[in-house]
């Protein structure tokens, strides 16, 4: 039921960050009452800009916000709340010390007549809420005790409670399971059809194809264009996102598919023999040869992020044995690792991956001059020599080296990141959720990247929840379960339902 | 709901545990240690860093800090004083002296927030500039002779609860300040929008902006608060000692900081209560007695002082790391 | 002029005068409760050499009379808030005098009322308090203002009655340092229209202060002639950077301060300092059979004075060695 | 030449040594020219400016100890009670109530006290790094508890000494020169040398900013924080001897009293964030000039000593708003639009 009122249009918004980068340059966007709207675009487009420009987040260089044709400008989220736009960003934006159902009503909490805050209603209600998203949790537990995606999740419970006009969630499902996603599509299907109008910013495009009924397209911070869902051929739609032909794109990657094919995989590099780590992962199996992609698949919570961790040094070996290269050794911290030419891109890319207030080349540089030591300082030459070479071949948007890694949209800090280890040339690179939150451009880029390395007789452990990715890099996936290793898929016997399977619990 | 608070709760058991153990020590040991009036005296004696105390609190609980509130407390000293002796009556000069807090706040919270500024710069700014402003005023300690202070510094409640003099006590009018703010500030900090909001912004002060919080109000509100009770604790530090003296209280917001963290504020926000800064300060006052009746040298008094806080911190620190450990089992078990 | 003679005894005048009397005065307290003499004291804290003099007069009082006295000491950190608590927990522990050196002089109403309904005495050493006179039994100690205008007299004398001269204050507010600077400015306008005082700043009672505050007085004026410190501390400090800054202390600045402690003796000696005022802080003695008169309800003055003296450079060698402090 | 002035004016030291130059310009101006004046005495060189660098030794050292603790985000505010207890030490070994059997060695005195330093910074770094306390409160532990520690060491008296060699580390001269003035560019010449040559101030920079992603990029994160404690530590120690050099004694209630606040404010003024990240020790040398040279100005002005505090106020404000993004946004977004006005025009 696609309404004929314009909800909200946005026209000629433009928005620069400094003097160098302007994010937004003339766009438009229009959202009706009663639809969902897709926001696509690659890294970097501008899709989380124009977000928090509509939300007051950011002041708006120039151009005009009409809601239900009044226009309006929002100084901060308070603001456009009060208007009625409710947002989920990119980022969890929750406060951990508070409890689940604070977490929901902060702010606009239940009153009892005293005008005091009504502890008891806020939790009923809370309980109500999440009840809808299958969420059956101790509503006054602190929310730093529930995982990632369960904070997503209260995160989306709280924004669609909001008596709102327009919702907006930027990537909401970047780490929800499928069941979650299913669940947050019916959700958004029942406000859709309460009337509202939903932006839905998302990297997953058989999402879009599931949900939404337009698309909005920007590229490089202008607009493509907007286009009816049902209408606009996949092909057509990547093309459009990465201003190239979809067809070039898909050969480049067939290539890569075909050197794949035809990488040998060499002598062992890593072996881990019944390696336990208390309260993660226990007799882990794992061997890795060079120039092998090796894919770790699983569940949310299996255990991946958690091998890669004691692999590392992060987590320490409590009891198994691990051997680099034939040698037994002890990882204590992640310099031995990297002494051992080990490399790791963690998946919490703010937390783990970048240093926000150093530039790219510092950024860059860190693991590289960790690696050689305190006293063997790396010039400012060579360091400015690193970044560029990689800022070329990673094809990173930024003026240059010295913008602060802070200001670069997360797929481009994943690429500095994955710089950062390739600068320190490794034997085994690890990949922890590499592409999560980054577009289809860049993933198929990352994507290449990871099998010429391996073709270059590098090791690479590749983690991933979008299992067609590891389907399509790797020549072997490892799948865990439970904190454990539960099965095994080779070559030619690599499907998806045979990885699906073994997740399942049936062993093969 | 068990869960909850449960951080918070241990360590402030602890605190309160330890507060009656150390009462239970001196009264044993020492003579005419244990009485009502040494228990009242408590509150009498430190009723003014309990006030301040709770009024950091607020601003601890942000993740901020106010190390001016000293100066603050000497500043309105002075000036009701200064005010008094010139003639002006106490009836103008004390809500003068409580808008001078307010105002004191307002300027520092706006620094810390508009400007982005660190507060503990803009603080100690603040802290130089109200204690130079207090020797401008006056170098020399001013005697207040105003009735009505006089009648809040010497008027107390007689208690008496039975004949042996154990069970005779005396509180000091200027108490029932204490007791008030104590309760409004339970009362803010638990079930009011503003007093949540602390708490948010001290978890997340990105979060609590992108929910939506109104942060600036609320942070400016801590800073205000924080002010304001320094102000008010300056009143009743004056109806205390019925003087104004610029160098009073000197390092007096270390006391207030220590006792928010014995009684279980983290520094880093998000956590505390006003209740446990109370206990906090009273735990600093039973141990200055108990070194007063051991008659030690009166600098055990810090060095115990600076035992417990590690103490404490340490146990705060093992507890969350147990937590942590605690919920990965959980999860795993899941 | 400085009376030699009178001075040699006033090394501890009190004190020998005093000792024959003491067990005297301890004898009727023991006939009344066969009791000690229980006393609690409020010292300020450590701020100068000459508050560790008077520390440990009182202590070692105290503990060479461990028969008849017992001592309940408190020292205040500087802070007047521990000054009261600790006089709070002396009246509850139920002393029978307390003895207080007040950090300053206003705040104590509420603490002396609380004292006198408990029916114990307090006696004031070397500060006074800004209360009613009914509040306290009696005080002990120099006058400040006295001893400002002995400075001022001595000084007048060392620099023959005429020149630009600077002085060195104590710690704002304190009432040492506001008598002190009363006594001396009030003599020197007085008497010495010759004598220009030309700058005038606190050196917070400290050495660290005092030399840096002399530092700057040497620069911006080059011709001065002497230089009056509220205490030998600041004095010591002075004497510093007039070294530095090429000078004679002693000759070609003079210097007066007000104390008496060992090194502005071993300074005098050395010929860098001229003259100091006595202010004695041996005042145990007294002030302990002070408070046994009081506990057996005898009849004190309101202010016992402390015998002083005043120091020359001329008398320093000889009696240097008879200083204790 | 274009591209060098635009160099020279992003230094992070260049508002400093302008603010620091103004203040001399401004006291020259206001004593006509006696505040600059050197003149030569007894073999040693003698003016205000020499004074503000002897006087100023101890807040150089300890602010240039401080840029770094900052610099990884924590804070140490126990420096001043570190300084009393060092100095309590060396004078206690120097009057023979310490160590007897030292006979009053004044290197004996030196030694230890340092030592002494070099544990308080272990002790602060350890519950920082090993405990992980917040470094505020961690350092504050100390600072209640140092002082009197430092009164226990003395039993609770001022300890004045007599010794010509201990008083030379504050009141010596070389080649005209105090010999406070060589203590800060030995130690701040090590530290710098050792801060660009190496990495070290990389790695600072990278663990203030964040810390768990530098320990993922192979930095020993605990290991640098437990240094650089140490290092606040045992320069705290050297300013504590400088300090009681200076007294010729130790006093325990006045040794650095409240001067890690001077010291913190003086790494403020140098620009670093105290939030950690970017810092430049060198900035926060010239700050602690500037703190100093308020209280000489002060004097030499014979303003009363209440308007030092109102005016390091008044001069925190200013600076930190300057140098606060957030108000050049404001203010600078009003003069563009007066430009873009003007081009429209
Ligand atoms: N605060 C900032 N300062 C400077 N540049 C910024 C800032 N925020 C965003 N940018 C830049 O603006 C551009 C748009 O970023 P934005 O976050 O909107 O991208 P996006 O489309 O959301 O990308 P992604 O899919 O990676 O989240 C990027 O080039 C980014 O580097
Ligand atoms: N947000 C979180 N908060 C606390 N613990 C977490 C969180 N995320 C994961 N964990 C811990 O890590 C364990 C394993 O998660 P891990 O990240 O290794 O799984 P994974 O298979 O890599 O899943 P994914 O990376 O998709 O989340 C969980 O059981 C849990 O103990
Ligand atoms: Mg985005
Ligand atoms: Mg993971």
């Amino acid at each position: 039921m696609s309404g004929q009122t314009k909800l909200l249009t946005m026209e000629g918004i433009s928005k620069t960050f400094g003097k160098a980068v302007i994010a937004l340059n003339n766009v438009q966007f229009e959202l009706e009452a009663g639809e969902i709207h897709a926001l696509l675009g690659e890294n970097g487009a501008g899709k989380s800009t124009l977000i928090k420009v509509l939300t007051g987040v950011e002041e708006r260089d120039e151009g005009e916000i009409l809601l239900e044709g009044k226009k309006i400008h929002p100084k901060s989220t308070n603001e456009a709340q009060q208007v009625g736009i409710s947002t989920v960003y990119q980022e969890v934006n929750l406060c951990p010390n508070l409890s689940v159902a604070e977490n929901i009503y902060i702010g606009r909490a239940p009153k009892t007549k005293m005008g005091a805050i009504d502890w008891a209603a806020m939790s009923r209600d809370a309980k109500e809420l999440l009840k809808k998203f299958d969420l059956h949790l101790d509503v006054s537990k602190r929310l730093d005790n529930y995982s990632v995606a369960i904070q997503q999740m209260v995160a989306i419970a709280r924004a669609s409670d909001i008596q709102a006009k327009v919702l907006i969630l930027d990537e909401p499902t970047s780490s929800l399971s499928k069941v979650e996603v299913d669940k947050l599509f019916e959700i958004m299907r029942r406000l859709k059809a309460e009337g509202m109008g939903i932006i839905f910013v998302t990297h997953f495009l058989d999402q879009v194809y599931e949900v939404t009924d337009r698309i909005t397209v920007l590229r490089n911070g202008t607009y493509v264009g907007t286009y009816k869902t049902a209408e606009l051929p996949r092909m057509e739609l990547v093309s459009k996102m990465i201003g190239k032909d979809y067809a070039v794109l898909n050969q480049s990657l067939k290539e890569g598919q075909v050197e794949k094919e035809g990488t040998k995989t060499g002598d062992e590099l890593i072996s881990m023999k019944g390696v336990s780590h208390q309260g993660s992962i226990t007799g882990m199996d794992l061997s890795i040869a060079k120039g092998e992609v090796l894919g770790l698949s699983g569940l949310l919570g299996s255990g991946r992020s958690e091998t890669a961790r004691v692999l590392f040094g992060i987590d320490q070996v409590n009891s198994g044995e691990l051997y680099i290269n034939g040698e037994k050794v002890h990882l204590k911290h992640p310099i031995d690792a990297i002494r051992k030419d080990l490399a790791f891109c963690p998946e919490n890319r703010k937390t783990e991956g970048i240093i926000g207030d150093l530039s790219i080349r510092d950024n860059m540089a860190l693991a590289l001059q960790a690696k050689k030591g305190l006293f063997k300082k790396i010039s400012k030459k060579e360091a400015q020599r690193i970044a560029d070479e990689y800022i070329e071949k990673l094809e990173i948007k930024t003026p240059d080296a010295d913008q602060l890694i802070k200001n670069l949209s997360g797929g481009n800090q994943q690429k500095v990141i994955l710089a950062r280890w390739l600068a320190t040339n490794p034997q085994l690179l690890m990949l922890d959720e590499p592409t999560r939150g980054i577009d289809i451009g860049t993933k198929a880029e990352i994507q290449k990247i990871v099998i010429d390395l391996a073709a270059q007789g590098m090791a690479v452990l590749f983690i991933s929840s979008e299992l067609d990715e590891e389907l399509r890099c790797c020549r072997r996936i490892v799948v865990l379960k439970d904190m454990e290793k539960a099965g095994e898929v080779v070559g030619d016997n690599i499907s998806e339902g045979a990885v699906m399977q073994i997740m399942a619990g049936g062993e093969k | 709901m068990k869960e909850k608070l449960r951080i918070k709760n241990i360590s402030l058991t602890m605190t309160i545990v330890l507060f009656l153990v150390m009462f239970i020590f001196g009264s044993v040991r020492y003579e005419h240690f244990f009485s009502l009036s040494t228990f009242l005296n408590l509150f009498n004696d430190n009723a003014y860093l309990m006030i301040a105390g709770i009024g950091i609190t607020f601003v601890l609980i942000t993740g901020g800090i106010d190390i001016s509130i000293s100066s603050t407390i000497a500043f309105t000293g002075v000036f009701m004083a200064y005010s008094l002796q010139r003639g002006i009556p106490s009836y103008v000069v004390i809500p003068m002296a409580l808008i001078i807090g307010i105002v004191v706040g307002a300027v520092q919270g706006s620094l810390i927030h508009y400007f982005r500024l660190q507060p503990f710069i803009v603080t100690l700014a603040g802290q130089f500039l109200m204690r130079g402003l207090c020797v401008v005023i006056s170098e020399a300690s001013i005697p207040i002779t105003d009735p009505f202070f006089k009648f809040m510094a010497l008027g107390r409640i007689q208690i008496k609860l039975g004949d042996s003099k154990a069970l005779n006590g005396k509180i000091y009018y200027y108490v029932l300040i204490f007791v008030a703010v104590l309760l409004i500030g339970l009362y803010v900090l638990k079930k009011t929008p503003f007093g949540r909001a602390v708490y948010a912004i001290g978890g997340s002060e990105q979060s609590a902006e992108l929910m939506g919080l109104n942060v600036a109000r609320t942070k400016i509100g801590a800073y205000i608060i924080s002010s304001f009770c320094a102000s008010l604790a300056g009143v009743v530090f004056s109806f205390y000692t019925l003087a104004g003296y610029g160098l009073q209280n000197m390092g007096m917001e270390l006391d207030a900081i220590s006792s928010a963290v014995i009684g279980g504020t983290l520094l880093t926000g998000g956590v505390g209560s006003v209740f446990g800064t109370a206990v906090g300060a009273m735990i600093q006052g039973i141990i200055q007695t108990i070194v007063t009746y051991e008659n030690l040298n009166t600098w055990w008094t810090k060095v115990t002082i600076a035992g417990l806080l590690c103490f404490f911190i340490v146990v705060q620190r093992i507890i969350a790391v147990r937590a942590e450990a605690m919920k990965g089992k959980e999860l795993a078990a899941a | 002029g400085s009376a030699a003679p009178e001075t040699a005894a006033t090394t501890a005048p009190a004190t020998t005068v005093e000792e024959t009397e003491t067990p005297k005065a301890d004898a009727p307290a023991t006939d009344v409760g066969s009791e000690k003499l229980v006393v609690g004291f409020a010292q300020i804290g450590q701020e100068s050499g000459w508050r560790d003099a008077e520390t440990m007069s009182i202590q070692t009082y105290a503990s060479e009379h461990t028969d008849t006295v017992e001592l309940k000491f408190a020292d205040a950190q500087q802070k007047q808030e521990n000054q009261i608590k600790a006089i709070k927990s002396f009246i509850e522990q139920d002393v029978d005098v307390i003895g207080l050196a007040p950090v300053v002089e206003t705040g104590w109403d509420q603490v002396f009322a609380e004292a006198q309904d408990a029916g114990i005495p307090i006696i004031l050493l070397d500060r006074t308090a800004d209360v009613d006179e009914s509040l306290y039994a009696t005080f002990i100690g120099s006058d400040f203002i006295e001893e400002g205008k002995e400075a001022a007299r001595q000084m007048a004398e060392l620099i023959g009655g005429k020149g630009k001269i600077v002085e060195l204050e104590g710690t704002v507010g304190a009432s040492a340092a506001t008598d002190r600077k009363t006594g001396f400015d009030e003599e020197i306008a007085a008497n010495y229209p010759d004598i220009e005082i030309v700058a005038s700043q606190t050196g917070d009672f400290t050495r660290a202060q005092g030399k840096e505050v002399m530092e700057s007085f040497l620069k911006s004026n080059p011709d001065i002639v002497g230089v009056y410190a509220h205490n030998d501390d600041m004095a010591l400090g002075a004497i510093e950077a007039i070294k530095e800054a090429g000078l004679k202390p002693g000759e070609d600045i003079v210097t007066v301060s007000v104390d008496g402690v060992k090194g502005i003796f071993e300074a005098m000696v050395a010929g860098e300092a001229n003259c100091t005022v006595e202010c004695n802080p041996l005042l145990g003695p007294l002030f302990f059979e002070t408070a046994a008169k009081l506990k057996n309800g005898e009849s004190v003055e309101k202010w016992v004075k402390s015998v002083d003296g005043v120091f020359t450079s001329d008398i320093a060698a000889d009696v240097i060695d008879s200083r204790a402090y | 030449m274009k591209n060098k002035q635009y160099k020279i004016t992003q230094n992070q030291a260049f508002w400093p040594v302008i603010i620091f130059l103004t203040i001399i310009l401004f006291n020259t101006v206001m004593t006509r020219g006696e505040f600059l004046s050197i003149s030569i005495v007894d073999g040693h060189f003698y003016g205000r400016i020499i004074d503000i660098f002897r006087n100023g030794g101890k807040l150089m050292i300890l602010a240039a100890g401080m840029t770094m603790v900052l610099a990884t985000g924590g804070t140490d505010i126990s420096v001043g009670s570190v300084m009393a207890i060092s100095g309590a030490i060396a004078c206690s070994i120097i009057r023979g109530n310490l160590l007897p059997g030292l006979g009053g060695s004044v290197a004996a005195a030196i030694i230890f006290a340092v030592c002494a330093g070099i544990l308080c910074g272990l002790w602060n770094g350890f519950l920082v790094a090993q405990i992980k306390i917040q470094p505020i409160v961690a350092t504050m532990i100390l600072l209640v508890a140092g002082r009197g520690i430092a009164q226990l060491i003395t039993s609770g008296k001022i300890i004045t000494i007599n010794s010509d060699a201990y008083y030379f580390i504050n009141g010596g001269y070389i080649l005209g020169l105090p010999f406070p003035l060589y203590i800060v560019l030995f130690l701040v010449g090590i530290l710098l040398l050792f801060v660009h040559r190496t990495s070290f101030g990389l790695f600072l920079e990278s663990i203030g900013c964040n810390s768990l992603a530098s320990k993922f990029a192979g930095i020993k994160v605990n290991r640098y924080l437990l240094a650089i404690y140490t290092i606040s530590g045992a320069f705290a120690s050297v300013a504590g001897l400088i300090e009681s050099a200076g007294i010729k004694g130790a006093d325990c209630n006045n040794a650095g009293l409240n001067i890690e606040l001077d010291a913190i404010l003086a790494v403020a003024i140098g620009g670093t964030n105290l939030m950690g990240g970017r810092f430049s020790i060198f900035a926060s040398v010239i700050g602690a000039l500037i703190v100093q040279s308020i209280t000489t100005t002060v004097l030499a002005l014979g303003v009363p000593a209440a308007y030092i505090r109102v005016l390091k106020a008044l001069l925190i404000i200013v600076i930190c708003l300057s140098q606060s993004g957030k108000f050049k946004v404001l203010f600078g977004r009003k003069l563009e639009s007066k430009k873009k006005e003007a081009v429209v025009l």
